[in-house]
């Protein structure tokens, strides 16, 4: 075990698996020479390779449609979207091409390649170096959804993505690259000390659909993934409520049994994320977990989410839950 | 500061139109190419190189038939008996799809109608093993490739025995076996895919090249441009076709761009050039073994823009007379492709009408006989289809709890 | 009053907006001299002109693009995408820009585009013509989302589409273009003699954000948009049970107390798309009801929903949600 | 069939490098133009006649500071002193900015160091109601307009005066009164975007035309190719340019295309293409006007690669030194355009060195009173900022009510 940040333990789960299986390849804008602008491949180029880890043209669309080619041709592509906010031009590429060859090929053909992106809010971003679009990819069959939270399940989760023979978008909190972040923008922390930020150096797995229940409580579950997960584990704390916190890991397909049990034990659920409330990922999961868990609710499922607004830049503490919303709905499940 | 803008001396935007209309006499006045005009370059030639080429038009076979010009790869005549079978098998095999279409047996069809040469002269000319990256257009692959025309009709019925399970709409052929990638339909993705799979091939060493086409229209698309500047930085083995058939359903290409033509396009990509006769199957023929050659060496890609007329209607949904004359295809210069070469065989002397008539009629009764067998399968018309539950599979590599649980939901 | 087709109800509404505002244009692929391949813009170019009403190059982005600087010069465009399938390649205009450019710019600049695009299934088109993508626009703050069902809400919703000042995505379902759909593919119904055919010849609105109660009852809340009202509606007979049936109409903002009273009265609810499942827009509005009916619900909220795969070709009417699931649903929803 | 592939003889795709990296010695000998080399054109010519314009590159300023050649534009003493203050300004601004950004005052800056010339040139030709439709980059014609520096540093601190309200990451303007639209971050995005706005002020029988401005980086966007696609059909009156600064953040345009230059790409859309010194003020000024008068007289569009080099940093939050020789700028041998401009007015007798320092010390002192006026209505570091409710508002032209609700829940 090697104390990591995420930045670390990410680039660590790439050597890796270059290291392993030479059908790994990385490239994405700026990923070659330079190590991409938040340094995940800083030093790979030089270890494995022009051919094997560099640049491409600024232009998302194509390297979605090159990644998909090279998967179709026996290769695992790890694509790096400088941005989650600039995948939009790659969106046709993956919703339409990327998740539906393997069904509509009736099985021939096949592409196992994965997207890696730094998304969500607090590094003062504005509208395009801000936004969570995961819900966005969980409506598309075919395609799943991952979102990590620490350095642990940083490397953990990309190693699994990686070797998935289905395609994978990969999310990454960019504001937890190096530190875990509590909700209090003058309060940053780093990785040092964190339990999460010890990681084994060499071959690391963490199962994909797989939930990863960060605390145990008696009388609600809080479901979150990314930033969300440290800001919850302050807002537990704040709360005084005793609280599962269930850090969701993958969204699709997300993990049934530990959250069903979970809401089924405690009769209530806080649902949260950054990404605007409207049709975000927290309905899919509010409306699934209602269908299943009715009779043992105790209080109405809530979602602290971001606003049904774009993504501002001077007040984006107000836009993204804060500590005592998220202990507020938390509270909130409490009366009834 | 100020709102106010003073009014416009000029004209609104333009609006392009086609050249003709229903009711319009058609003339293609730019024609005037011989197979004369162009030299034959050094498979390391760069793209200033193909200037002319770009601009012109690469023919082989001539007006009076025979073959000429430095272009002319001179092959076997066994080889261009087959191809000239190959193209007839194509054009039977889509009329007779299209009857069972219009009896409801396949829910939609398209035809390569006047454009047979295209996707088989360029398959023969490349290797087994090549890569071949298709849209709807260029289903004429899978004969070169030897595939059983009783698999291609089961999967544009959709029937049981359809190899992609009815997932899809017609035409929509899949056939790894034969390095044939699945169709799509959203137009343009293809063609930097195709790239990322020329890539891959160089990047394990193998000797494989990728073939890939789109169409005049679709060339509007940003794919079209990945396409080019993704081969134009990395340069691996990989032929670009642009195929202007002058159509994109009712769109002419005077609406898909602006420009002198298409070929032009690679050129400031870097990318040697070329506009091909797409009639002309030893013109395709020429060019494509060129390509092959040059992409195999290590050179790099090649653009092509494959020069035609649709000659019938877009789809089994279109209707071409709402748009343009009736039976202007029989105007234009390039001809059509298996007369072409049929003339071109004849002139040669290893070829007659009779010959012909019986290779024909060899061809009707073997695409009978395989429609006799595909529709014994089920046709969409009367069933059987595949089951219910191919929808739940192959979405993952393996179903997951919620595909799962919506399976047993539908119980079927 | 005039019968109408679907289509002619379209072309009404287009032809009427183009008479009375000189900056309505219209545009998109064989829209021009042919008239659109379902033939909803015919005759217009010859009626108003070749600047007014046009073919564009296929590609969606580009058309998407032109429309949003059309409409930050002062013009009011009405975009076609061909199919709603083919809708992607313009997703990153459409959520990154024309969404987002009235607030980024502080409400200097706004672009009222809409966008026509035919949705659903039923028709044979398989994976790449029969996709419900309203769930993918529904997730962007600064869309409005609209869904017509019938030719008089078909001409009415599209006229205050295009009137209004913020971007609307608006879907057609072209298996309703001819007619009312009930579920069953082997009878096939016109338009003819159904009282939503009835259609005001000029000037006609239906307002956005307001819903459409098809059917009153009192034991179930059934809420449906484009072809699946018409199904609803059989399914509902089918199943016996009393029912509020809601045709949303708009989807974003959607009618918060059409909705929310009318389930406060069934005590019951079930929500019907075409689309997947997962991240449906169902599941939004079951996440949504549930959060503001909980105590009035007397049994779980159910989605009947497309299955979170691709769309198949030959086995359609197996995807399709059937009167029978809808029925069944309904009828699930009594006992408790 | 099978599904052996043989191997290949060539290498694996190729992967281009920067033309030097930190350490070694930048060298540009492709640079050997001179103002003598093209001659000027008229504004009907088509896209054949502007080929060696294309591949050359149009210079006004020659080796010895004098203007020559036929596109020197001949323009009065006066516009071009205020060329030079407004470039001045610009650059000052910048700097002052660069420390703001360093003191936490705010969030990030972009300067247009070494690029100063581009936007301020090419807007001073256009007339005062064209629109501009900027990139980051190009900020600069704001000074042209007439901004007020105040308002232009409270939008970058997002403070409570600015304009968009603090939704925005700084440099990021919009400014409609001056005809300048909003910046916005995704790369590319405004290139068709601009092609609609020219359509729409053509529609409107304005004589108003359209400029836009992407980096080397971002032509590898579908964007660009729609604008160009757009532009080639319907001809409307709009500048294209293509800022070629050699790189995108730390990649070299040797990885955003393998063609020989941008400038070329619009050709085979039929679109005039050229090239031009983007440090030379008046080449810039001089072609822009041309293709001013081209679009304004309804002979549509024009394309044009603006050829510099990134004189700083991609960003604030960038690190070059990483990437490429430290200084290399200083090799360009297009220089910096403030030096080429003021010593051309200097060798043409109409400045000197006093009057040079003078305007300087000048633009410092109002930059200094202007950034002490806007940090003094709140900077990032200590506040105010817009009051959070200007998160909700302008999503709609109405707040709706979830919107509302949302609000109310926040409770600001
Ligand atoms: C992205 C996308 N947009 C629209 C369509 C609908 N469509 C199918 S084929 C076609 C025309 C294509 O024309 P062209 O590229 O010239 O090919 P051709 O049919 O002439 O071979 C259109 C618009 C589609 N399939 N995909
Ligand atoms: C769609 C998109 N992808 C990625 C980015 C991140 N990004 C911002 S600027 C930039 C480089 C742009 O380079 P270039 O176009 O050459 O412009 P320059 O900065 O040199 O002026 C990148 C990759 C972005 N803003 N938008
Ligand atoms: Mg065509
Ligand atoms: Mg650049």
């Amino acid at each position: 075990m090697v104390e990591m940040n995420m930045i670390e333990a990410l680039r660590s789960a790439l050597d890796d698996l270059m290291q392993r299986d030479p059908n790994v390849l990385t490239f994405g804008e700026d990923v070659g020479y330079f190590g991409g602008v938040f340094r995940i491949t800083d030093g790979l180029q030089e270890k494995h390779g022009a051919h094997r880890v560099f640049d491409t043209p600024l232009a998302e669309g194509g390297i979605a449609s090159m990644a998909m080619g090279m998967g179709l041709n026996g290769l695992r592509p790890v694509a790096e979207i400088q941005f989650a906010d600039y995948i939009f031009p790659a969106y046709d590429q993956i919703v339409n091409e990327i998740a539906k060859v393997r069904h509509r090929s009736g099985g021939e053909f096949t592409t196992p390649v994965t997207f890696r992106t730094p998304a969500g809010g607090g590094i003062r971003g504005g509208h395009h170096h801000s936004q969570s679009p995961e819900a966005q990819f969980t409506h598309t069959p075919g395609l799943k959804v991952v979102y990590c939270s620490t350095p642990l399940n940083a490397k953990g989760l990309l190693t699994s993505s990686v070797e998935c023979n289905d395609p994978v978008i990969f999310f990454e909190p960019k504001r937890c690259y190096n530190g875990p972040f509590y909700g209090d923008p003058h309060k940053l922390s780093t990785w040092k000390g964190h339990p999460d930020a010890d990681v084994p150096e060499g071959e690391f797995r963490i199962p994909l659909e797989q939930a990863n229940v960060v605390m145990e409580g008696t009388d609600c579950t809080v479901i979150a993934w990314g930033t969300m997960v440290h800001i919850c584990q302050q807002a537990i704390n704040d709360s005084g409520v005793s609280c599962d916190l269930i850090d969701l890991q993958t969204l699709v397909p997300w993990d049934r049994d530990t959250v069903v049990s979970s809401v089924k034990k405690t009769g209530r659920c806080v649902i949260v994320h950054e990404a605007p409330k409207t049709s975000g990922f927290g309905a899919e999961m509010s409306a699934s977990i209602q269908e299943r868990c009715f009779y043992h609710l105790e209080s109405p499922i809530t979602r602290v989410t971001g606003w049904d607004t774009p993504f501002p830049h001077t007040t984006e503490w107000d836009y993204i839950p804060s500590t005592e919303r998220i202990s507020k709905a938390i509270r909130g499940t409490q009366v009834d | 500061m100020t709102d106010e803008v003073p009014l416009a001396a000029a004209k609104p935007f333009r609006v392009p139109t086609a050249p003709c209309r229903p009711g319009d006499e058609p003339s293609f006045p730019e024609w005037k190419w011989t197979p004369e005009d162009l030299p034959i370059l050094p498979i390391d030639c760069n793209s200033e190189e193909t200037h002319e080429h770009a601009y012109g038009l690469i023919r082989v076979l001539g007006n009076d038939d025979l073959a000429k010009g430095e272009w002319n790869p001179k092959i076997d005549q066994d080889t261009i008996k087959l191809g000239l079978e190959y193209m007839l098998r194509l054009r039977i095999f889509d009329d007779r799809m299209m009857k069972l279409q219009r009896t409801g047996k396949l829910s939609f069809y398209m035809r390569s109608f006047g454009e047979e040469a295209i996707a088989i002269a360029q398959t023969m000319a490349l290797e087994q093993h090549d890569w071949v990256f298709p849209s709807y257009r260029q289903p004429g692959a899978q004969f070169v490739r030897g595939r059983d025309m009783v698999s291609m009709m089961n999967h544009c019925i959709g029937n049981e025995m359809d190899n992609v399970k009815g997932r899809q709409m017609p035409v929509h052929y899949t056939w790894k076996e034969g390095h044939f990638i699945s169709i799509s339909s959203p137009v343009g993705t293809q063609f930097n895919q195709a790239v990322g799979v020329a890539m891959a091939s160089a990047y394990k060493g193998e000797d494989q090249i990728t073939i890939t086409w789109l169409g005049d229209g679709t060339s509007a698309q940003g794919d079209y441009h990945y396409g080019l500047n993704f081969a134009s930085v990395y340069k691996p083995p990989i032929i670009l076709c642009v195929v202007n058939n002058q159509f994109a359903i009712s769109t002419h290409a005077n609406l898909a761009t602006g420009g002198p033509n298409f070929a032009s396009r690679g050129l400031p990509y870097g990318i040697p050039s070329f506009r091909v006769d797409g009639n002309d199957f030893l013109a395709l023929y020429s060019i494509t073994k060129w390509a092959r050659d040059r992409a195999s060496a290590g050179h790099g890609p090649t653009h092509i823009e494959v020069y035609t007329y649709r000659a019938g209607a877009h789809s089994s949904s279109d209707d071409p007379s709402r748009y343009r004359p009736k039976n202007d295809h029989l105007s234009w210069p390039g001809g059509d492709p298996i007369d072409r070469l049929k003339n071109h065989m004849i002139a040669c002397g290893f070829w007659t009408e009779e010959e012909h008539e019986a290779l024909v009629e060899r061809i009707d009764q073997e695409v009978v006989a395989a429609y006799k067998e595909a529709t014994s399968y089920g046709d969409l018309a009367n069933g059987p289809y595949p089951p219910a539950s191919t929808i739940f599979t192959e979405v993952y590599e393996t179903v997951p709890w919620h595909v799962q649980e919506q399976r047993e939901e539908l119980g079927k």
